[in-house]
């Protein structure tokens, strides 16, 4: 583990996050797995930007029960917006996660991943475009694939389909 | 009524008519006009190995009042379809289409249950003349097009074609 | 930004630059606001070629994915083969032989002088030379034919497997790859004579079109592009992945921050490509181009997984995320276009329209690779 | 004195009529050339299967033009649109008047041919600004604008070059002026050091302005395809289009022909023997050749690199090219005696 990482490390256990786990980067192919709470979103964001981070992608994914993965755990945790989720990537039923893939563009080498759960039901989280200019487009093109509505964003209508596109194609109960 | 009851036209307008078709069929400007990968292979075919020049057909024109066929080289897009659709209602008459690529045919690899994104080929929007198969058809492909359309506007065909076997 | 102070009464016009347009290199559409010559806002509208790569990255199973992968990117297809590929690797633990490393890096890098020829030839155009384009292509053909002899397509390749490569090179291949790289480097000083010395393209691109290396980490912009603003930050040196850290190049890093450093850095890449190219084939051992205990049908263990490539237009990542079974839960593909596009907006503030379009050429745009 | 009279007008019809033959052929096979230079510098073949070489290739090209639909879109204004390739077409034609092709191969030989040569040039412009602002679309407004502020902007130096020249010719007819350029090819006015040690600058002057005025690259911004679409006649349609060609192509013949006919020696043989219209023809080719070789080995300049060029370089050199001469002819009439 890096200098970088042991840094970014503390920084985190300042903010308190859900989650932080270490990874190895040969088998998943990022150092650090950060999860927090929708509220920390732009406070992450802000700890990145400050470490010289820049923003590679955001993107969601749907964990639909009916069509997410079979149970690698004993059971689906339920409902467990508070409750600590251990396994990041292990499959939380009937929520979103939007997914913050942040590198430097250092010599050292570290990626993080930050991830963030919203219920399914009401898929809202703060913005980060304030913080990273590039986040705007990623941010809509998230809202495009899955409706997640990013408060505080500045323009949220349809980046990659059609203008009046009122449906979100990534979702896994999406039928045309 | 046989044939040779009707007596030869003084003025010749079928010879006028072969007269326009020849002109036409060598001088088929296209548009600069690329949606996808086949673009390049458009590219490619009017670059100097393939020198679409030969037949009078490299001078692609930016503008579709210009232009006499309109290569569709890529997919089309539900989003892209209606400027795809405003570009042929701008050529002028007499216009051809040429579908190039599996995308502009069928919606070629892009053709799956559910797919919310993409025209399912060119001749949903609009007549199209000819069609070249492969994904990117080879810019060899693109002149046996145009030889293709030439043989539809004139009726006959500039070189012996080459069977294949 | 310097704002025109020439309209007093903030009289302004919105042109479309697209979606049908000579300059956008497909269907790109740009809400131009300009004040005479000057852009007052620029705003990139995209989704004319979306073509639902991500969707189908669902719907299909690990292996049937590959050849969307080539037309994500169809100037560098095997980068982004090479992309897809390495990530199921690693959620599969499949290891794959070195010999065939060495092949994808040899064709990898193959495809990225394609790629950057093309670019070169387009982006004059886009200032008006015509020729350049067509010197361009002509050498690009020799790359074509060899990767054709090799991979079986002209374009859209799809010749990476989980596990290897599914065909080995050939002793022909080997000489003609040593042949162009040759030919190619005779032809690169008549590059440099025809375009980088000619007095009205260094005018046309020195010091317009500045974006500054902050700018660039702001918006996530990689490639050439950052490289262009003094970062030396490439996928193939700072998170070394394949056979890279066995062979001997240098990173090209400009710190004009202008077009002209952005053009500059793409042509010494495609002189470290050759150097690369030419290392490689000295080293290219013997030995299987598949692995062998590469499975049938994949089916990685659930969870998700990261990986980036360096495509020859930036950081290609990519993120799966699998459920156990025989098709990818999410497939996420980050293309480095998206991100180089999003500063356009700013970057082109207060430009001229000519110089707007010298900045877009530079950042090398493949439509259907930001759209996805 | 009756039958000049008659014959006058049968006279001015014939000359006009070669004359629009002229302009159109050379039109037609001046694109021909064009193609075919483009192709051979950029290593390809060009025009080739239609007739011997391709040669047949413009008249399929005139035919498929000219039976074409002419759309006249919503939005345009008619009558602008309409007349506005006629008011390119037309002034280049009439310009061929004044041209002596060879000793008496002129359809008008009047003193003032030079002045009247750039009249009907500055009407050219007009057309341009009147076919980009008839045609409504905004990418043809901008290109007419662009096109209106480039030939404003190198009429100037290429005046000034002219009057120097004139200073030295005594006159503006145009058919004198070759004449005094008779004999070994030193006595060309390019060449001739003794009247402005500037003479080689100005003919660069004169040539690059001519360039410029007749929107060819690099200073093609009217026609700045990455940028505008196809300029000023995006919207022209058929033969609408192909009249601005045909006028495009006539004025660059009728540029390499003055430059011909002030600095190269018109007619006249460089080595004094066997002068014709062959002469005149050859240099006017040549300098058209060269006209496309920059076309197809230079990128465009932009608006503003082209305006500098010609308030910051090129009237500065052309000013002083004036003084030059003046005080180059005082000084001389001073030594030798008037």
């Amino acid at each position: 583990m890096s200098m970088l990482c042991e840094t970014l490390k503390e920084d985190f256990l300042a903010l308190a996050p859900l989650a932080l786990v270490d990874t190895d980067y040969k088998a998943k192919g990022y150092q650090l797995d950060i999860t927090v709470a929708p509220a920390q979103v732009v406070e992450a964001a802000t700890i990145m930007n400050r470490r010289g981070y820049t923003l590679e992608a955001v993107t969601g994914v749907d964990w639909l029960a009916s069509a997410g993965p079979k149970p690698a755990k004993k059971a689906a945790p339920a409902e467990g917006e508070e409750e600590p989720v251990e396994a990041p990537g292990a499959p939380v039923a009937e929520q979103m996660e939007v997914v913050y893939d942040y590198t430097n563009t250092g010599q050292e080498l570290c990626r993080v991943v930050v991830r963030c759960r919203i219920p399914r039901a009401n898929p809202e989280l703060p913005t980060v475009s304030g913080v990273f200019s590039g986040a705007n487009w990623h941010e809509r093109e998230t809202h495009d694939f899955f409706g997640i509505r990013f408060l505080g964003h500045p323009d949220l209508s349809p980046l990659l389909l059609p203008e009046d596109a009122d449906f979100h194609p990534l979702l896994k109960d999406f039928r045309v | 009524m046989g044939k040779e009851n009707l007596q030869s036209a003084i003025v010749q307008f079928a010879a006028l008519d072969q007269l326009l078709a020849l002109g036409r069929a060598n001088s088929l400007w296209p548009m600069t006009f690329g949606l996808a990968c086949c673009a390049i292979e458009m590219m490619a075919a009017g670059a100097s190995r393939f020198d679409l020049a030969r037949f009078g057909a490299e001078v692609f024109r930016p503008s579709p009042r210009q232009c006499d066929v309109m290569i569709v080289a890529g997919t089309i897009s539900k989003k892209m379809a209606p400027a795809v659709q405003t570009l042929y209602d701008q050529m002028p008459e007499p216009k051809w289409v040429i579908a190039m690529g599996n995308c502009a045919i069928s919606g070629g690899p892009f053709v799956f249950e559910g797919q919310y994104g993409i025209v399912e080929g060119a001749d949903k929007l609009f007549p199209v003349d000819v069609f070249i198969p492969g994904c990117p058809p080879r810019p060899e492909a693109l002149i046996e097009g145009i030889l293709e359309l030439e043989e539809k506007i004139t009726g006959t065909r500039r070189w012996p074609r080459v069977e294949a076997g | 930004m310097n704002e025109p102070d020439c309209n007093p009464n903030q009289e302004t016009f919105v042109i479309n630059l697209g979606p049908q347009h000579p300059a956008t290199h497909g269907v790109l559409r740009v809400k131009l606001t300009m004040d005479g010559e000057y852009i007052v806002h620029a705003e990139p509208v995209l989704g004319y070629i979306h073509r639902m790569h991500e969707k189908m990255g669902e719907n299909r199973t690990w292996a049937q994915f590959l050849p969307n992968t080539a037309r994500l990117d169809y100037l560098g297809a095997l980068s982004y083969n090479h992309g897809y590929v390495q990530v199921v690797e690693r959620a599969a633990g499949i290891e794959v032989p070195e010999r065939a490393e060495y092949i994808r890096v040899i064709t990898v890098e193959l495809n990225r002088i394609a790629s950057h020829l093309l670019w070169y030839g387009a982006f004059v155009l886009d200032l008006g030379g015509f020729t350049p384009l067509l010197y361009a292509f002509d050498d690009r053909e020799h790359v074509l034919d060899l990767l054709e002899s090799v991979t079986g397509a002209r374009l859209t390749f799809c010749y990476f497997r989980f596990g290897g490569v599914y065909n080995d090179i050939d002793e022909p291949f080997i000489t003609g790859t040593r042949a162009f790289i040759k030919r190619l480097r005779s032809r690169l000083p008549d590059y440099h004579n025809l375009v980088t010395k000619n007095i009205i393209m260094i005018k046309r691109l020195k010091e317009v079109g500045p974006i500054s290396a902050e700018m660039c980490r702001r918006y996530g912009a990689t490639g050439p592009v950052l490289r262009g603003s003094g970062v030396c930050y490439d996928v193939r040196k700072n998170e070394p992945y394949s056979v890279y850290p066995e062979l001997d190049f240098d990173i090209p890093v400009y710190s004009e921050c202008d077009s002209m450093a952005r053009y500059m850095v793409r042509m010494d890449e495609i002189d470290q490509c050759l150097r690369i190219i030419e290392q490689a084939l000295d080293k290219l051992p013997d030995g299987p181009v598949m692995a062998e205990k590469a499975p049938k049908i994949i089916k990685p263990p659930v969870g998700d997984y990261y990986g980036a490539v360096e495509a020859a237009r930036g950081t290609f990542g990519i993120r799966v995320v699998s459920d156990g079974t025989n098709t990818p839960y999410r497939m996420k593909l980050r293309s480095p276009t998206f991100s180089n596009l999003s500063l356009f907006g700013e970057a082109s503030r207060g430009m001229l329209l000519a110089d707007a379009l010298a900045l877009m050429g530079s950042l090398d745009l493949v439509i259907p690779e930001i759209d996805r | 004195m009756m039958e000049l009279l008659e014959m006058e007008p049968l006279r001015l019809l014939i000359f006009l009529g070669g004359l629009i033959a002229f302009a159109a052929l050379n039109a037609a096979y001046l694109v021909w050339l064009e193609r075919k230079v483009a192709a051979h510098i950029q290593c390809r073949i060009g025009p080739k299967e239609v007739g011997p070489f391709g040669l047949l290739q413009p008249l399929v090209d005139g035919i498929k033009l000219m039976s074409k639909q002419l759309l006249v879109p919503n939005g345009v204004d008619p009558y602008l649109f309409k007349v506005a390739p006629l008011l390119v077409l037309v002034p280049a034609v009439m310009s061929f008047v004044v041209i002596p092709f060879g000793e008496n191969l002129a359809a008008r030989n009047i003193d003032l041919g030079l002045l009247m040569i750039f009249a009907f040039a500055s009407v050219n412009v007009l057309g341009l600004l009147l076919g980009g602002w008839g045609s409504g679309n905004k990418y043809a407004v901008i290109s007419a604008a662009r096109a209106v502020s480039q030939n404003v902007a190198y009429e100037i130096p290429m005046l000034i070059t002219v009057i120097s020249l004139v200073m030295v010719t005594h006159t503006m007819n145009l058919n004198e002026i070759v004449k005094q350029q008779e004999g070994m090819f030193w006595n060309w006015y390019i060449f001739r050091l003794t009247a402005s040690p500037l003479m080689p600058v100005a003919f660069l002057i004169f040539f690059i302005c001519s360039l410029a005025e007749t929107n060819r690259a690099p200073f093609d911004l009217g026609e700045a395809e990455s940028e505008l679409i196809a300029g000023y006649h995006t919207e022209y349609s058929g033969m609408g289009f192909g009249v601005f060609f045909m006028g495009e192509y006539a004025n660059m013949v009728i540029g390499a022909s003055l430059a011909t006919v002030l600095f190269l020696g018109g007619w006249q043989s460089p080595f004094g023997i066997g002068s014709g219209w062959w002469w005149f023809l050859l240099k006017v080719y040549a300098l058209i050749f060269c006209v496309m070789w920059v076309r197809w080995t230079y990128p465009r300049t932009t608006l503003w690199g082209l305006l500098n060029l010609s308030w910051k370089v090129l009237i500065p050199i052309s000013l002083f090219n004036l003084l030059l001469t003046g005080a180059t002819i005082k000084v001389v009439s001073y030594l030798f005696g008037a």
